[in-house]
């Protein structure tokens, strides 16, 4: 197994993944707002090698964001508040859309509105629009005034708006979520139940900085999306917990900088991930954690990424059920995998018995 | 104007040998492979540290204080005043150690206006305009070169500035408390060269927040054009994380008219990394600014 | 200022501040677990120079932890599964508690249980102690398989077993919450209701870390709790969420590692801070944090901690409301504060008014 | 046995200077200040870079191999293997860079038991053993040295082993491949040592997790007493976090007796960093530690 020459006759690792609709080369995609809108890395990362290119989320107005200081670095990690900036439907369909499709990149739009109305406008309007393999609504931005992370943060508004937005389109639509919430899982089966075809776990953590000489935010706004490596645990478990509560496939997110993050996120359930601000301090980061991801794989003789996909899902007495929930909650949170309402149902999620599996083979 | 968006790379840098400056101030020499294109004075770098040899984590933007071409590639030099971690990190770097180059980022100084360059410095502000007097002493212009600081020991870089004035420019000192040169700012030294409408003057500067502000009011005032090199905490030095927006004035909202929302930012904020670092002052609103 | 000569001749800055009963010469405590029972650190920490100690969590009978691996590093911070290893109260009683009285240091006792019974059980043998000034209830443990930071993290719960403990002592008692929950401001609202003198905000998040050659948690158990620099904007903002929500103290927890830290937490509305993790990077840690704050508020002229407390409270439109929030729920997330159900009545928080009033000088 | 539980002090500690040591390691030698009280073989002390200069965020342990008293301090020998982000970070460390040391931590060998010191090392596990030796032969006391590695090459600090056995020990070698020493293992090696009744023999051991738990299979076999630096996952080092548990064998539980939970441990489980890093074999679990 060492030596390189076998190494390089070895067949190549089948890193094909499935997110409803999309058929997806591989599961490495590019993270909403931090890759623009695909083409600005284009001339260092080929397009069409990545899993997908997830773009800026795009409002039905252009937006011309918040004030600076809109960055700040913290521990192992940076809080943004971007507030969406960008340039609105329009301008995205005009330009943005066919400079990418002209790269051939497998592209996922990101859209974000304050109401369901808006998601519905927004849409109704890109739905059908031909080289859209997909949509991910932003349920999660910590950064705006209305319509951020803590208006979507309820399961039945999720469910109720997936819902009308489901015939809307023939591309996959994933639900992004915000973590900063009690149960992820929760909020993971509510977009289930409203026809997402998957969920992406987790959009950044809200959190704070101070410039103790002005005495204030180091923001313009008091509050900012903590990103980056310092988050890592915490959204390898959100999106376990995610992974472990819905049968439709979870994309993680969250401090993924190595192709060993990204296959973390993925043995714990995922079946793809997003590279975000990674992106910032290596631009083609997306594509060295897809390489690191093929030759660890290939290293150890995994020949599917399928047979990695929640190798390592916990077996169940991770963290305490509350006894006090009531019954009538659809409540999975991090509990034994089996009694989970979808297992006791005899289905198993797929991440969960293929998980099995491998750790049989 | 150098548009150079989409030309930079992000390559492998060895540290050649770094050393103290003066007044708490580096020079560092970064041998960087030839992938990385020449920068233009006013470009920078993004510096990244390996994370094990750094407590930061995003990379750190850093002018290009000078370029010199080797076999195979470029020793950059960078006048830098350890602030915080990562400039700690960076200035704890032995010969030998590596770190990662993104660049050449951003537009410089456009040096090919008509006009004499006076080129304006204020402290570790001299870094790119050390650059910039070698690119315009090589392609024998003539220029004023205005450096100032709070003493003497804080003019850090007066022997290279004289070195790269020699011959070609003039350079004018000054000091808060006298102690080089004329008594005073910059901008007082700025007042001593009368503009001459048969050689008009465009000011290159680069310095303090408060400096700029204040080179950006006497241009106004008497209708000269003034380039500054801006700074902003960045995160991606490339336009896409939106991160380091700087505020348009009413003439700089008009001069971007209604070009479509890109890499150089929107109507209401201009990105630092890609439509700067340097701005013609009048296109950005100093009050909206700290 | 810049002279030396008059800075030493400036007074002292008054620390001081008040947590319910508990008169404390400074805000600077150390956070249970990190300080073990207070006499460990004794040798190279004079404790009565402290705010206080909160000792290491106790339960009813002794435990002897979680297995090994019981750690694990990630960027800028570390997870944990200690699993409430302690000697239990016998032992606490009779030989932990005599040892810290005898060393002067100001005690707060952190107390676990399964069950509102259990706590029950510790206060009534322990509430009548002489030397103990407070206690700590913890309502948030990650890593223990029940009565962990999932069960408690139910208002109702929380209110109703602190109305129980309430009378028990006349000692101070913190309620120390989760950050695991979409909403701290309502449990801190449950607590103030359940008759808390203060709450401490923030224990640690949970998450998983992998060993990817085992395929498996680098932990003995699935998840663990994340603690240091890496979690601090985190904690920040979920501190300033509960300084929002409630007129009591709030004592901020979470990655505090300098004197600065900590006047980060005072500044968005922490009567007193706690040293967790720091401790194990620098043993003199809490020392040093006092020192520092000191230094800066002396060199700032501030007189009193007291004026520095809540002077960067956000203004006030940093997250959204969420306009779909039932009426009838006590919900204060981190919103407008003249908006909050406090204020409605009337009742301006304390330590939002002293930030006005320092904003103003 | 030394019981050092809280003499340890953090201080301030300067890179005098490192170098490459063959096969991948690294000898560091560290100046520390007086307030540092020397520390026993086998005893280690954690090891803090300023977070500046690493990303790493803990300190990391490291067993002392070498002590030498200076007119105004100690300096401290460590023999290291970079494998991660706080030891590349330790060994990007030019000299004068500054670390902080806090110790000496933890029980050392009890090197002063009766009969004759029989010191087992396995690759970098020497490091401790290297300053047994050369306390043992400060004493003048005889002792035989087992040294093993997977080949010539990775016997690492060969050279130090043989000046320090000078004159007053042994050194027995053993490679996997034979290239030096007797082919096999220092399980072998030890099987060569027959002991003897009137001169019992004392094992004090370092080495990889698979050799410690052979030695102490041996050992048991053999009704030889083995002590063995146990390694584990560390915080504090100092027994407050309760990071470092290794499960008690049933002896070590009836040894721990009825003694109440302390720094040093409960009844199930030891805390490597203050009851070890050296133990008695018989008393941990083998089974239960990785
Ligand atoms: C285009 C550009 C060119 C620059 N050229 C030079 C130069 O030639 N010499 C020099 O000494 N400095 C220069 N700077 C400033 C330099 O980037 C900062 O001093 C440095 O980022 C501070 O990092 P730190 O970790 O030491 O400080 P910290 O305060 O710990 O940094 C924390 C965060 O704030 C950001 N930050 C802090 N101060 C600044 C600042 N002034 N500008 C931008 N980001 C900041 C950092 O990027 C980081 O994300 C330049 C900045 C920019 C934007
Ligand atoms: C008492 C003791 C003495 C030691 N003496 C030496 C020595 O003399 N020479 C030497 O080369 N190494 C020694 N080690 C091991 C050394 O501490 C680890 O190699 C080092 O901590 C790895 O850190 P890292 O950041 O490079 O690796 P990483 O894997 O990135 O470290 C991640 C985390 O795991 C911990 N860790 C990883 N491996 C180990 C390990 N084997 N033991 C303990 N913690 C670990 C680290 O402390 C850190 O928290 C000793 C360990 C202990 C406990
Ligand atoms: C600067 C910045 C801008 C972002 N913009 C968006 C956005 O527009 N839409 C969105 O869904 N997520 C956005 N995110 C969140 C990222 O897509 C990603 O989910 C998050 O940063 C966590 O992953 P990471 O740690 O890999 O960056 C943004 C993140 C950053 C840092
Ligand atoms: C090793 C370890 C053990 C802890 N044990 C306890 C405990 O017993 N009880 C408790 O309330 N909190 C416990 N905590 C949480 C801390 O008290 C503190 O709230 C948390 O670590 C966040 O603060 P920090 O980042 O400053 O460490 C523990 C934390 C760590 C790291
Ligand atoms: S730094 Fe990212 S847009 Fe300028
Ligand atoms: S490392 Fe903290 S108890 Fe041993």
């Amino acid at each position: 197994m060492r030596a390189p020459s076998r190494k390089s006759r070895e067949p190549k690792v089948d890193l094909s993944v499935r997110i409803g609709p999309m058929e997806l080369r591989n599961p490495v995609l590019t993270a909403s707002g931090t890759f623009g809108y695909g083409d600005e890395y284009a001339h260092v990362v080929p397009l069409p090698s990545l899993g997908g290119v997830i773009t800026k989320t795009v409002t039905l107005e252009p937006r011309a964001g918040n004030p600076p200081q809109r960055i700040a670095e913290t521990a192992g990690g940076m809080l943004n508040t971007i507030g969406l900036e960008n340039v609105g439907l329009l301008r995205f369909r005009s330009e943005k859309l066919p400079r990418l499709r002209s790269l051939g990149a497998v592209i996922v739009a990101s859209i974000g509105g304050e109401t369901p109305g808006e998601l519905e406008r927004l849409l109704g309007a890109l739905g059908g629009e031909p080289g859209i393999a997909g949509f991910e609504i932003n349920f999660s931005c910590p950064n705006i005034a209305r319509g951020g992370a803590r208006y979507w943060a309820v399961p039945r508004r999720l469910e109720r708006t997936l819902a009308r937005l489901r015939p809307l389109t023939r591309g996959a639509i994933l639900a992004k979520l915000s973590p900063d919430v009690t149960s992820v899982g929760d909020l993971a089966i509510a977009c289930e139940q409203g026809g997402a075809d998957a969920v992406t776990a987790v959009n950044t953590f809200v959190g704070m900085a101070l410039d103790l000489a002005r005495r204030s935010s180091k923001l313009s706004r008091a509050t900012g999306g903590l990103s980056g490596p310092a988050i890592k645990p915490l959204a390898l478990q959100r999106c376990c917990e995610a992974a472990r509560a819905v049968r439709i496939p979870v994309i993680g997110s969250g401090g993924i900088l190595s192709g060993l993050d990204a296959l973390e996120f993925m043995a714990v359930g995922a079946a793809a991930v997003q590279v975000g601000t990674a992106s910032f301090i290596r631009p083609r980061a997306a594509l060295q954690v897809l390489e690191e991801m093929e030759a660890f794989l290939r290293e150890r003789g995994v020949r599917r990424i399928d047979d990695w996909r929640g190798s390592a899902m916990p077996s169940g007495d991770a963290v305490d059920e509350d006894p006090g929930r009531k019954p009538g909650l659809r409540a999975v949170t991090i509990v034994r995998a089996d009694r989970s309402p979808r297992n006791r149902r005899g289905v198993r999620s797929p991440a969960f018995s293929r998980g099995r599996e491998s750790r049989r083979a | 104007m150098t548009v150079a968006v989409s030309a930079w790379r992000q390559v492998r840098g060895r540290v050649d040998q770094q050393a103290d400056f003066g007044a708490g101030h580096r020079w560092l020499e970064l041998r960087v492979t030839a992938e990385l294109e020449p920068p233009d004075p006013g470009q920078f770098i993004q510096l990244l540290i390996p994370s094990h040899a750094s407590g930061a984590f995003l990379p750190r933007p850093m002018s290009v204080a000078s370029v010199r071409p080797l076999r195979d590639g470029l020793m950059l030099g960078f006048l830098y005043v350890p602030i915080g971690v990562g400039t700690h990190a960076l200035a704890a770097l032995p010969a030998g150690a590596e770190v990662e180059a993104l660049g050449p980022l951003g537009r410089g100084f456009p040096l090919d206006r008509p006009g004499t360059p006076v080129l304006v410095a204020g402290g570790r502000g001299v870094a790119p305009l050390l650059f910039a007097a070698e690119s315009l002493a090589r392609l024998g212009r003539r220029f004023e070169l205005l450096f100032g600081a709070r003493d003497r020991a804080h003019l850090v870089g007066l022997d290279e500035a004289r070195r790269r004035v020699a011959g070609r420019g003039r350079l004018h000192l000054s000091t808060d408390d006298g102690s080089a040169g004329i008594k005073g700012t910059v901008v007082e030294a700025l007042d001593r060269l009368s503009p001459r409408p048969d050689h008009p003057m465009v000011i290159h500067a680069c310095g303090p927040h408060a400096m700029l502000a204040a080179v950006a009011r006497w241009a106004a005032e008497r209708r000269v054009t003034a380039w500054v090199a801006m700074e902003s905490v960045m995160a991606c030095g490339t336009g896409v994380c939106r991160g380091c927006p700087l505020a348009r004035s009413a003439r700089g909202r008009a001069a971007f008219g209604s070009q479509p929302p890109s890499l150089l930012g929107n109507r209401d904020y201009a990105m630092c990394c890609t439509e700067g670092p340097v701005f013609d002052s009048r296109d950005l609103d100093w009050e909206r600014i700290e």
